[in-house]
């Protein structure tokens, strides 16, 4: 197995799908930001000169391009850059891509990806950390796919191009450079399940997207005190694993929900309830949640520190409960 | 006929905030300023030229790169520097960075993250003045790329309308990011997205201080005077790329010379040395002092304390 | 003034309830304006601001095109000038065309200035599934608007917390979002004159339980209310809390209900995914656990674009008959 | 503006209108014993729809708008799995998930019916995306009202289409020419600083052209034209089609304003009467086109009696299936919202 970046395996997915469908393009080419890994996108030019687009600064009219598009047969992949700009296509991504499916009764098929990259970025300030995941799942139709690792961006982006669903590829700004093995054969990752990243039998950790690399680090930090915790990466957020959430509850019958979205109705709050009705009896100590506090996001580093999901909040959360 | 104090107003507020992002270039390969950070340089007479023809009271909107509206607007360098480093005494606490400094005192609807950010906001404020009766006049800055956002063109629709006193002011710097802005935006000439909606609109050369101040003026008159928004086009030329940091490969060695050969700065101290309004020797002593009050505020700002922690969730709700 | 406020009995409907705050607020504050579609000659669309426009004229009821971004745009930037705007867009669903204005710019920059410049809105919405108006003008999306820092969401249920609630959101120096379901427009009760205002994040107990707590805000409350008759029928006690605001969020009285009665069910006619109920379900689950004799449980739309059909429509509206069957499985059923 | 249509062109148009206009008007009926919502009509637009789909071939894709029914009729939709749809059935064409505002077909080509001012108009330049990526000679139209000309998304989506030259065909139906104003207590339908709604697109190098939109062989000619070009490659164009506003449409909920059409008022002058002879004398677009075509000598009276009757009897049963047609189950709401 040969350990690239996430920036590399995404690509990887990117040029495979592309490889295997003709249908597919790429419009909008800032998908690994304006970081190191940047150049790494011009690979997919490289090899598809004729399907990849460097279009204007219009979020809507793209995103209506891509969705009008798949309509009418194609699966091309709308690249939006910083998900904060999500936003200035939302009326397309909610109200167009999630419901024409159940609105024409079925007759009607809205095959893409729209990419973007989310979290706190350092010095991203408060238009440009956006994590619109939990928004976008607040509003059904749309497929929220939320890697941790670069194996999982790569089987995931191909399942995401081949779904018959608008798909939102949302990876964090700061894993793009984050090394990890990922298998050579030709693999995919069905969207809808999650992943358990280690085993544990005191305290589940459900986290998606970067934080599940936060509670890894957690994770061992707390074995060597004798407290195993088991990490689940729920890797797609619609479709939801719930099997696998509710397994773990009931195997460690504690929970921490970690995730880098705002507190307020966020990721955190939705997966706790879906623990706490689901599992209450198996539940011995009251759910966690370690998510983003709600403050829009400040640019001065040291405030931003102050947002940011560390191995030590989640330390201290899991003492609390294992001390409950 | 413009008078020598106007002239050399100009020239120092050009000066100025040339050297400003010489040491925000300074700061941020020091580590120092986080995140993206768009400098201004080359762009200068735009800012300038614009803000000189506004009243103390008049609003302005900016965009991401911003710093040279805030300095022609009048805000002072060391707290521009703080918020820049993101230091407690910057305007905005250190919350906002370079993208996002607002300036209520100089009447700055503050530089924005968001292409586009900018329009609605001063198209907005031009509305409140409006009802309000103050005869304040509202300019929106904003960048080559906003040519193809939707909400340029609702807001252009809005102002003709309504006739409000907005001047639309697009910074052309032949780049969005990095592509040609171009290869991207369909319609020539650019000016035909202001005129469509009925609204005077005219291109003129944003490497000319007095070519902006003109034009700027007569719109700023006409919006006065209840005559609505004027849409302008400055073409103009970003000498540090995208961000501090961007290298521009895109850019070809011709390109570079050719605008560098068209820079506001000397071109303006030839025209007062020619004109024997002053002598060089006297400018280049203003450019030393320029400098030197610049880099005392960049210092200043370096020993200004880090926000508080305790701060973090200060502000997100107004009393 | 309208027409309904001059009549001795106060038996206002909801609609006209807050017609009469916009007339109160508007006279008594110049800088209060109205901007958008169709609210100035035409009166609104279902004539929600009639009247307005002919005693304010149309400096301050201003009709505008079919911009929603840059309406509310303009709008933000006006209220950082000194203006007071009141913005209505026409559906909730059309929140989705302002998003940008609304997450990127009202939302934060107050913060990111630092408290230099405030952003004093109301941004009025009608909402809710009815009138087989179909997936695209039938959403209630106030999970979205409660998940962004910044923003305060108001969700009255009653003509008269509607009156006092929209004072209180104009008076308030932050961007507000008063959405009203559009199928409580015509509900009446008594409601009182003149200076009437109900502080925002303040819950209300709409109705006294002892066995099982219910929290609902707008429709809601009144499915809620309907459900606890029938319960009563089988000797369960529910009270009914009225969260009234979603942002700020009156946690007090959420936690004291639940500590109580011991039993939660949340409701709600969002959808649930990531909605306001995982939010209060999760806030019980962390400061009321040891208080909870059942799960706390959640009703809330599906999640499903609402579809057009009157048959298919009805079933993403959460009812009463759920809400009791819910509550009686946190008792293993009862009969 | 001579006549450049066939004579079965001609033919096949009128019956288009004809059916167009019944239909109509029974779904103004229809609404006084179902309470189907909110809905919009295309009565005095009938010349656009029914002559554009002249140009088309069967492998266009077509995008319309919540005032769609005479789209996709005009396309040839089924009136009774439309009916259907309207009062939310199962057997309508979305399953009644639709109804009238977004009332679907793809069978006949369309991709989307959206609720969203605008709405289509973006999702027509990706439809032109993926017909030039496709490498055929295919074209989309799109038709919306003058309102979307106030929504941002639809100058974004013109651009990129200008841009990378998409064989789309925007046609802009401008019911606004003399729309009661605001002041009378009515709704414009569209509020534009422009001069001419056409001069938006100019500036984005988009062709555009002004027509008579209840003229059907005016219509014909720059239509046929439009599509020619765009079929070689000539990119997108903009038609700005007006028509003088149907009465019955004001304020809000349609109205039997003009009452049902009496096709004789073609050539009796006697039967035009009341409040809104005007309109129906001068604006009409279906009486206009019968009488143009009695002139010419290609219809006769009778013949335009016998075919009426049809579409008459079509229509009746067309409400029949519909009114017939079971409600959904209820349980299906939920189903669907992912693709397989």
């Amino acid at each position: 197995m040969a350990k690239i970046s996430y920036a590399q395996a995404l690509v990887d997915g990117m040029r495979e799908s592309m490889a295997a469908d003709t249908t597919v393009s790429l419009v909008g080419t800032n998908v690994l930001g304006l970081g190191p890994q940047r150049p790494l996108i011009e690979q997919v030019r490289d090899e598809f000169p004729d399907r990849v687009f460097d279009p204007p600064c219009s979020e809507a009219g793209l995103a209506s391009l891509g969705i009008g598009a798949a309509m009418a047969g194609a699966r091309p992949i709308i690249d939006f850059g910083v998900g904060s700009f999500s936003l200035l296509a939302w009326c397309q991504l909610v109200a167009e891509a999630g419901v024409a499916h159940h609105m024409s009764g079925g007759q009607i098929n809205v095959p893409m990806v729209f990419t973007m990259l989310h979290g706190l970025r350092g010095g991203g300030g408060g238009q440009h950390s956006h994590s619109p995941q939990a928004m976008l799942w607040n509003n059904p139709g749309i497929e929220i796919v939320v890697p941790s690792s670069p194996k999982d961006v790569k089987g995931l982006f191909k399942a995401a191009v081949a779904s018959n669903n608008p798909t939102a590829i949302i990876s964090h700004a700061r894993l793009l450079g984050v090394e990890g093995e990922v298998p050579e054969d030709d693999f995919v990752i069905e969207l809808g399940s999650g992943e358990i990243k280690r085993p544990g039998k005191d305290i589940s950790l459900i986290a998606s997207s970067r934080s599940v690399v936060t509670a890894l680090e957690a994770a061992d930090e707390l074995s060597g005190e004798g407290i195993e915790a088991e990490v689940v990466d729920l890797r797609t957020l619609s479709p939801l694993d719930k099997d696998i959430i509710l397994k773990s509850v009931n195997n460690t019958g504690r929970v921490i929900v970690i995730d880098e979205t705002n507190e307020s109705c966020g990721v955190a709050a939705e997966i706790s309830a879906i623990i706490s009705e689901a599992a209450f009896d198996a539940l011995k100590s009251p759910i966690k949640r370690i998510a983003r506090p709600n403050v829009p996001v400040p640019a001065s580093p040291l405030l931003e520190n102050c947002l940011d999901i560390t191995p030590d909040k989640i330390i201290a959360a899991a003492h609390d409960l294992v001390g409950n | 006929m413009l008078t020598k104090d106007k002239l050399l107003e100009f020239y120092r507020g050009m000066v100025t905030i040339r050297a400003f992002e010489e040491e925000v270039r300074k700061m941020h390969n020091a580590g120092l300023a986080p995140g993206l950070v768009h400098l201004y340089s080359g762009q200068e007479a735009v800012g300038v030229g614009a803000c000189a023809a506004l009243n103390s009271d008049d609003y302005i909107a900016s965009h991401h790169r911003g710093h040279g509206h805030c300095i022609a607007k009048g805000s002072e360098l060391d707290r521009l520097f703080a918020e820049i480093i993101g230091r407690r005494s910057g305007y905005g606490m250190g919350r906002g960075g370079s993208m996002h400094i607002y300036d209520p005192a100089t009447f700055n609807l503050g530089t924005n993250g968001i292409v586009g950010g900018s329009v609605p906001l001063a198209t907005g404020a031009a509305l409140s003045a409006k009802l309000r009766g103050t005869g304040q006049v509202a300019v929106s800055f904003f960048g080559d790329g906003v040519l193809n956002q939707g909400i340029l063109f609702e807001s252009l629709n809005m102002a003709a309308l309504w006739s409000l006193p907005v001047v639309f002011v697009c910074e052309n710097n032949g780049y969005g990011e990095f592509t040609e802005i171009d290869d991207v935006t369909a319609g020539r000439p650019y000016a035909k997205r202001g005129e469509a909606f009925d609204i005077p609109s005219e291109k003129a050369d944003g490497m000319d201080v007095l070519a902006v101040h003109e034009a700027v003026s007569k719109a700023v008159t006409r919006a006065r005077n209840g005559d609505g928004p004027s849409f302008l086009i400055f073409d103009t030329y970003r000498y540090s790329g995208h961000h501090v940091g961007d290298k521009q490969e895109y850019k070809d060695d011709e390109e570079r010379e050719l605008w560098l050969s068209r820079d506001p700065i000397p071109k303006l101290a030839d025209m007062l040395v020619a004109g024997k309004k002053i002598k060089q020797a006297e400018l280049d002593e203003l450019d030393a002092k320029i400098k030197v009050t610049v880099i005392a505020a960049a210092n200043q700002a370096k020993k200004m304390p880090e926000p508080d922690a305790d701060d973090l969730a200060r502000h997100i709700y107004a009393a | 003034m309208p027409p309904d406020s001059q009549q001795t009995d106060r038996n206002l409907t909801l609609k006209d309830a807050v017609l009469e705050a916009m007339f109160e607020e508007m006279e008594s504050d110049q800088n209060v304006i109205l901007i958008g579609e169709d609210v100035g000659a035409a009166g609104g669309v279902f004539k929600q601001t009639e009247g307005l426009f002919e005693t304010f004229g149309a400096d301050r009821v201003i009709d505008t095109p079919i911009s929603e971004s840059a309406i509310f745009g303009l709008a933000v930037g006006a209220a950082m000038a000194g203006s007071r705007p009141i913005v209505e867009v026409m559906f909730g669903d059309f929140l989705t065309l302002v998003m940008d204005q609304l997450v990127n710019q009202a939302a934060k920059v107050h913060y990111m200035s630092a408290g230099g410049f405030n952003v004093p809105l109301v941004l009025r919405t009608g909402i809710g599934v009815g009138g087989n108006l179909g997936p695209q003008h039938s959403q209630s999306l106030h999970g979205w608007l409660a998940h962004i820092p910044g923003l305060k969401v108001v969700m009255p249920s009653s003509a008269s917390d509607a009156k006092g609630l929209f004072k209180a959101a104009v008076r308030d120096n932050n961007p507000v979002i008063f959405m009203e379901d559009r199928m409580t427009y015509n509900l009446k009760e008594q409601v009182p004159e003149g200076e009437h205002i109900i502080p925002l994040g303040s819950a209300e107990v709409k109705r006294e339980g002892a066995d099982v707590s219910i929290y609902a805000v707008a429709r809601s409350v009144h499915t809620a209310l309907a459900a606890a008759e029938h319960l009563q029928v089988k000797n369960v006690s529910a009270e009914v809390v009225d969260l009234r605001t979603l942002a700020p969020l009156d946690v007090e009285t959420i936690v004291a209900s639940v500590q109580k009665t011991g039993r939660a069910l949340v409701l709600d006619g969002g959808y649930q995914s990531f909605g306001i109920t995982g939010e209060i379900a999760a806030t019980i689950g962390e400061l009321a656990f040891d208080y909870l004799d059942a799960p706390v449980m959640r009703l809330a739309a599906p999640d499903v674009p609402v579809p057009f059909s009157p048959a298919l429509e009805a079933m993403t509206v959460p009812s009463a008959e759920q809400v009791v069957a819910k509550v009686t499985g946190m008792y293993g059923g009862l009969d | 503006m001579t006549d450049n249509l066939t004579p079965d062109q001609n033919s096949a148009i009128l019956d288009r209108m004809l059916l167009i206009r019944r239909f109509e008007e029974m779904l103004i009926d229809l609404a006084g014993d179902h309470n189907f919502g909110h809905y919009h009509l295309y009565i005095g637009e009938e010349a656009t729809g029914a002559t554009v789909v002249e140009s088309l071939t069967e492998t266009d894709l077509l995008l319309t708008t919540w005032r769609n029914h005479g789209h996709l009729l005009a396309r040839g939709a089924d009136p009774g799995r439309m009916v259907a749809e309207i009062l939310g059935r199962a057997d309508g064409y979305n399953k009644g998930r639709g109804g009238t505002l977004h009332l679907t077909v793809r069978d006949v080509g369309f991709l989307s019916t959206s609720g969203l001012v605008g709405g289509a108009v973006g999702l027509a330049s990706g439809a032109g995306f993926a017909l030039k990526q496709a490498g055929e000679d295919n074209i989309c139209v799109v038709f919306f009202g003058d309102g979307a000309m106030e929504e941002g998304v639809v100058f974004e989506a013109m651009n990129l289409a200008s841009l990378w030259s998409l064989p789309v065909l925007f046609v802009c139906e401008n019911n606004n020419s003399g729309a009661i104003s605001a002041q009378e207590g009515g709704f414009p339908s569209s509020e534009i600083a422009a001069s001419r709604i056409s001069d938006i697109p100019k500036s984005l190098n988009i062709k555009s052209e002004l027509v008579d939109g209840a003229d059907v062989a005016a219509v014909h000619a720059v239509i046929a034209e439009a599509v020619g070009g765009m079929r070689k490659g000539s990119g997108p164009a903009f038609i700005e089609a007006y028509t003088e506003r149907w009465p019955g449409s004001r304020p809000l909920w349609p109205t039997q304003a003009t009452g049902v059409t009496q096709l004789a008022a073609a050539w009796d002058p006697s039967l035009i009467t009341g409040e809104y002879a005007g309109w129906i004398d001068e604006f009409d677009p279906l009486i206009r086109f019968i009488r143009n075509q009695l002139d010419a000598g290609v219809l006769s009276q009778d013949e335009l009696r016998e075919r009426d009757s049809k579409i008459c009897d079509q229509i009746a049963e067309a409400r029949a299936f519909g009114e017939a047609s079971a409600l959904p189950g209820p349980e299906s709401a939920l189903d669907g919202v992912f693709a397989a």
